[in-house]
């Protein structure tokens, strides 16, 4: 545990990996089933199916914390100074918890 | 500007088509998160949203969402691939493997969605 | 500005920066250093470092002093050779504890491989880049004792007073400020003079730099005279191939594709000493069987085979493409004899201090170590291989003696105007009017020792030769600077070191006119015999009021007596 | 055959701020002969048209690393690069990028050097010598060849991209050392110099470009030794 650089290294790797598989079933779920697929009786059908309701909240953990991670590379990349790169990983991890919990209450709530 | 005055290659490409397609794709989740959320206030705001999504121009929107994901996935494969000696040497071929890969499967998909029950 | 350091050492080669890592031990000490410490030329060594080992057969050190000094046509201080060779397997085994990443055998040893003039497998090498990897261990081990370097500053002159040194002056090449290095003890470790040929194996930077300071404070140079050349550099830049390559079996070649050394040199072939080879190349090329009728023979590894080529000489394989265009697996390189190596230099004893006059009065304060010094190890004609021996024996050894003479040495004053008179000799060289090009005068003299005191020398071309001197040091006090800042002038330095050129190719010609007789690699034509009755003995030459004036000192015999060398 | 020449256009950076604070390009048309390197170019443009151009330049035989410079846009060696090779007329000459000019194209290199010193680059050892040679196989030995060779002349640091936006990032060069002693079979401070580079201006900040991979004037591929070290301090952490 004393390189903890490659931990988060991996993770982002990982992380994408599922990613890609699952952003694949959602483009192609919302995009090629047909279009009825996107509108509100589909959706509400599907996030009634616990399965569903699983992918839909692993998916959006994993892109969000995959996006975060990646962003907080980038201020990383360009940011030498400490005191906006503390200022940055507090924006980044606050709009991420913002939108988790967004999701969340969406896929959660959402519900006949 | 001289700090950045070098031959661009098939690296530098890819790292600035990864790191722009990433940061497209941060600001489109956060877009989707938000729209999707509007779901709560009933089956007419939410069905009349996803019919005004359905026009041209956001169907544009899409194929280029497709493009990017694409792109990134790929090339989030060969970056991993390749840092860990996983076959891949090449850094030019497998750019090229991973622009040609998100080209085409991103202007057929594109297509696709672009003309989807016209 | 002034610096005050206990210790401070010039050069920052394998001599300096091994002297620097012992000499720390005893005070504060710094190195400055014209190029970067990484950019000194000993990086540019290819082939090995000399050691009886034993890795590879039988060896000990009484045969590595004999083929020493045999090498050297006696002219050797034997007792400073016996120091290098007894030293030398415990310096190996010093270094590789350091870090150097030498090549292995099998059972995981220091890999040895053969080498001109040495009758055992003694090179330790590092495939070709063995000057390389042991200047990179021994900057490693100096940023490991955190000593300071002052990189790209160039020495201009040495600080004596009451005949005791007290340091020296040196110009921040960066900025062009000038400054002034204080200390208690000075050690001079600047390198060769390659640079004063046409033709030559050295960096650009190899100008001698040091031994011109020495002169021109008044203290006397050994053995000027003695300038290898190496038989093998490329044809024509004559960037050095590596002796290693024939010590891995290359053959030289002829225009007839005769291996012929075996006229010159019937039992060692291609592996007989430096100067024997470079003048047997040198004699086929004048006498029309030079490739094509040309002036360079063939050098040819293929038969050695492409894994062992690819594995023990990268580098030739590398420069052969990049600087002939040929691919060294497919044919054979064109080479010619290149200048090398300066045996003479700053004169010292045993223990690295450096010596004022024949009867070995120490300068006190002074020393030095490398090639620039004059112990002396190689004689007439060095070995492959020991330089970089010496380099690190004998610049551990300064360092050490340093650290025991430091307490004894007391500080004393910083004698006034010692940087003010500096820079207004700087000043004025910068603002100088004048006509002359300053290119145009080194590339006459390089062009006129090439061809007047190279290999073969003989009165008449050397009499010529000095009156071009005298000639060139004229034009050169009117040769003007078109770059008159302070900020990384680079003309200015090219100014400066060209002034060290002329200060002692003038030395070395008129080492080699008096000297009448042939020995190691300085060969007259006139008289090609080796003349023990008249010669065995060093020169000394210093500045007098009306040029240079020359002294002799013995040879130090101790176990082999001259007898006639054959290979 | 050997006299057949040729005139090229050099075009060269110049930056000289005792003069002028701006930079400008000179172009010196040249008289080329046949085996000239960018080198020899230089030095006969310095010798004969402008001798207040500045450049490094020490062995001129591409081992000592002084002579790095950007050429037509890419850092090489200017002493091994023959002109006529190059392809084209005109030769550009720009000093390494990302670092700051002292003038023309000699390059302060300090933040460099200082990076190599960040990666504990020397032999460590805290078990007892033996009298003799420490055991290295010639497979073990060979597992840091490239890394030994590199002669430190800047050129895959300068080409690197996120050295450029952030100047205390390790970069090719100071990565590359720490891999010779990482992977030197006879060291002992593994864990101590993967913890080193491991910080947040360290490995992590490669962002796979391959620029150094092609800078590289000595064919090493300092691309390769990131990647392992990345896997290295992965086996560490697991």
């Amino acid at each position: 545990m004393k390189t903890t650089g490659s931990w988060w290294w991996l993770l982002q790797r990982l992380s994408g990996a599922v990613l890609l598989v699952l952003i694949m079933a959602h483009f192609v779920v919302m995009h090629y089933m047909g279009f009825e697929k996107r509108l509100y009786a589909d959706v509400l059908a599907r996030l009634s199916n616990p399965l569903w309701k699983t992918f839909d909240l692993i998916f959006l953990s994993l892109g969000l914390s995959h996006g975060g991670y990646g962003l907080w590379g980038i201020v990383g990349d360009y940011c030498r100074s400490d005191s906006a790169r503390i200022i940055a990983l507090i924006a980044i991890v606050t709009a991420g918890l913002f939108l988790f919990s967004l999701g969340l209450v969406t896929v959660l709530t959402f519900h006949s | 500007m001289r700090r950045y005055r070098y031959r661009w290659g098939e690296g530098m490409w890819a790292y600035i088509f990864h790191r722009v397609s990433g940061a497209a794709l941060i600001v489109y989740l956060s877009m989707h998160i938000w729209v999707i959320h509007h779901i709560q206030e009933g089956q007419a705001a939410y069905d009349n949203l996803m019919r005004i999504m359905d026009k041209p121009v956001f169907r544009m929107g899409e194929a280029a969402l497709l493009a990017a994901i694409l792109f990134h996935s790929f090339n989030g494969v060969r970056v991993a691939c390749m840092d860990s000696r996983f076959g891949m040497r090449n850094y030019r071929a497998t750019f090229w493997l991973v622009f040609a890969g998100s080209a085409v499967l991103g202007i057929a998909g594109g297509m696709a969605i672009l003309f989807a029950g016209k | 500005m002034i610096h005050r350091y206990d210790t401070v050492i010039i050069g920052a080669g394998l001599a300096g920066m091994r002297a620097a890592i012992e000499a720390r031990v005893s005070g504060s000490c710094c190195v400055l250093t014209k190029v970067f410490p990484t950019r000194s030329h000993s990086g540019a060594a290819q082939g090995g470092i000399a050691a009886s080992l034993g890795n590879a057969g039988e060896d000990d050190w009484p045969t590595h002093m004999f083929d020493t000094v045999k090498g050297s046509d006696y002219l050797a201080d034997q007792d400073a050779v016996e120091i290098l060779v007894k030293e030398a397997p415990l310096t190996i085994i010093d270094l590789e504890h350091m870090g150097v990443p030498f090549s292995r055998t099998e059972e995981g040893l220091i890999a040895q491989r053969s080498f001109g003039g040495h009758t055992k497998q003694r090179a330790c090498y590092a495939a070709d880049l063995t000057g390389h990897v042991i200047l990179h261990t021994l900057y490693e081990q100096c940023l490991k004792h955190a000593i300071k370097f002052y990189p790209e500053y160039l020495v201009l002159s040495l600080v004596l007073a009451d005949g005791v040194c007290r340091g020296v002056v040196a110009m921040d090449i960066l900025t062009g400020d000038i400054h002034g290095f204080f200390g208690r003890a000075v050690v001079f470790a600047t390198g060769g003079y390659g640079r004063a040929f046409k033709i030559t194996s050295n960096a650009h930077a190899s100008s001698g730099d040091g031994l011109s300071i020495i002169y021109r404070a008044g203290l006397p140079l050994e053995d000027m005279e003695c300038v290898q050349f190496h038989p093998t550099g490329f044809y024509p830049s004559g960037i050095l191939v590596t002796e290693g390559a024939r010590g891995e079996g290359a053959y030289i070649l002829n225009d007839q594709g005769e291996r012929f050394m075996k006229r010159y040199a019937p039992d060692r072939m291609e592996l007989a000493p430096r100067d024997v080879t470079a003048r047997a190349i040198q004699t086929e090329i004048d006498q029309g069987r030079g490739i094509g009728g040309g002036a360079y023979v063939h050098l040819d590894l293929r038969h050695l085979g492409e894994e062992k080529i690819r594995k023990r000489l990268p580098q030739i394989l590398d420069l052969a493409m990049r600087f002939t265009a040929v691919d060294a697996l497919k044919a054979p390189i064109p080479i010619q004899p290149t200048a090398h190596y300066s045996m003479g230099g700053i004169p010292t004893d045993i223990r690295g201090r450096v010596i004022g006059d024949a009867q070995g009065t120490v300068v006190p304060g002074l020393y030095a170590c490398g090639e620039c010094a004059c112990v002396s190890v190689h004689g007439a004609n060095r070995l492959g291989c020991n330089s970089l021996l010496e380099a690190v024996v004998y610049g551990a050894r300064a360092g050490k003696v340093v650290c025991e003479d430091l307490p004894g040495i007391e500080w004393s004053d910083w004698p006034k105007g010692a940087v003010e008179g500096v820079q207004g000799e700087v000043r004025a060289l910068v603002e100088r009017e004048g006509n002359e090009s300053l290119a145009a005068i080194r590339d006459e003299l390089q062009e006129s020792m090439q061809k007047n005191c190279g290999i073969f020398r003989s009165r008449g071309p050397l009499q010529e030769q000095l009156l071009i001197i005298g000639k060139l040091q004229d034009r050169f006090s009117r040769a003007r600077l078109s770059d008159k800042g302070k900020r990384c002038n680079t003309e200015l330095v090219e100014i400066l070191e060209l002034r060290s050129l002329l200060d002692f190719t003038e030395l070395i010609v008129r080492g080699a006119l008096a000297r009448e007789e042939s020995r190691g690699a300085h060969y007259r034509t006139d008289y090609p015999k080796r003349d023990d009755a008249h010669w065995l003995k060093h020169s000394l030459a210093r500045k007098g009021p009306e040029g240079p004036v020359f002294d002799y000192k013995p040879v130090r015999i101790t176990r082999y007596q001259p007898k006639e060398r054959k290979y | 055959m050997n006299q057949s020449t040729n005139k090229y256009t050099f075009k060269i950076f110049r930056y000289d701020p005792e003069r002028s604070p701006r930079a400008r390009y000179d172009t010196f048309s040249l008289e080329v002969a046949k085996g000239m390197t960018v080198l020899d170019c230089l030095q006969a443009i310095k010798a004969s048209q402008d001798g207040t151009l500045s450049f490094r330049r020490s062995c001129r035989s591409a081992i000592c690393g002084s002579c790095a410079m950007n050429i037509n846009g890419k850092n090489d060696l200017a002493c091994h690069l023959q002109v006529s090779l190059l392809g084209g007329r005109t030769v550009t000459v720009d000093p390494l990028p990302g670092f700051p000019v002292i003038r023309d194209l000699v390059v302060d290199l300090e933040e460099f050097y200082r990076s190599l010193e960040r990666v504990l680059p020397w032999l460590v050892r805290s078990s007892p010598f033996p009298d003799k040679e420490l055991p290295q196989s010639p497979a073990e030995r060979d597992r840091i060849d490239s890394a030994v060779n590199c002669i430190l002349c800047g050129s895959c640091t300068s080409s690197c991209p996120s050295f450029w936006f952030n100047t205390r990032y390790l970069a090719p060069a100071a990565l590359l050392k720490a891999y010779r002693f990482i992977f030197d079979s006879r060291d002992e401070a593994k864990g101590e110099r993967l913890e080193l580079v491991d910080d947040r201006n360290g490995l992590w900040r490669c962002r796979t470009i391959y620029n150094c991979e092609e800078a590289c004037p000595k064919l090493l591929k300092p691309n390769e030794a990131i990647a392992a070290l990345k896997i290295e301090a992965l086996k560490q952490s697991v």
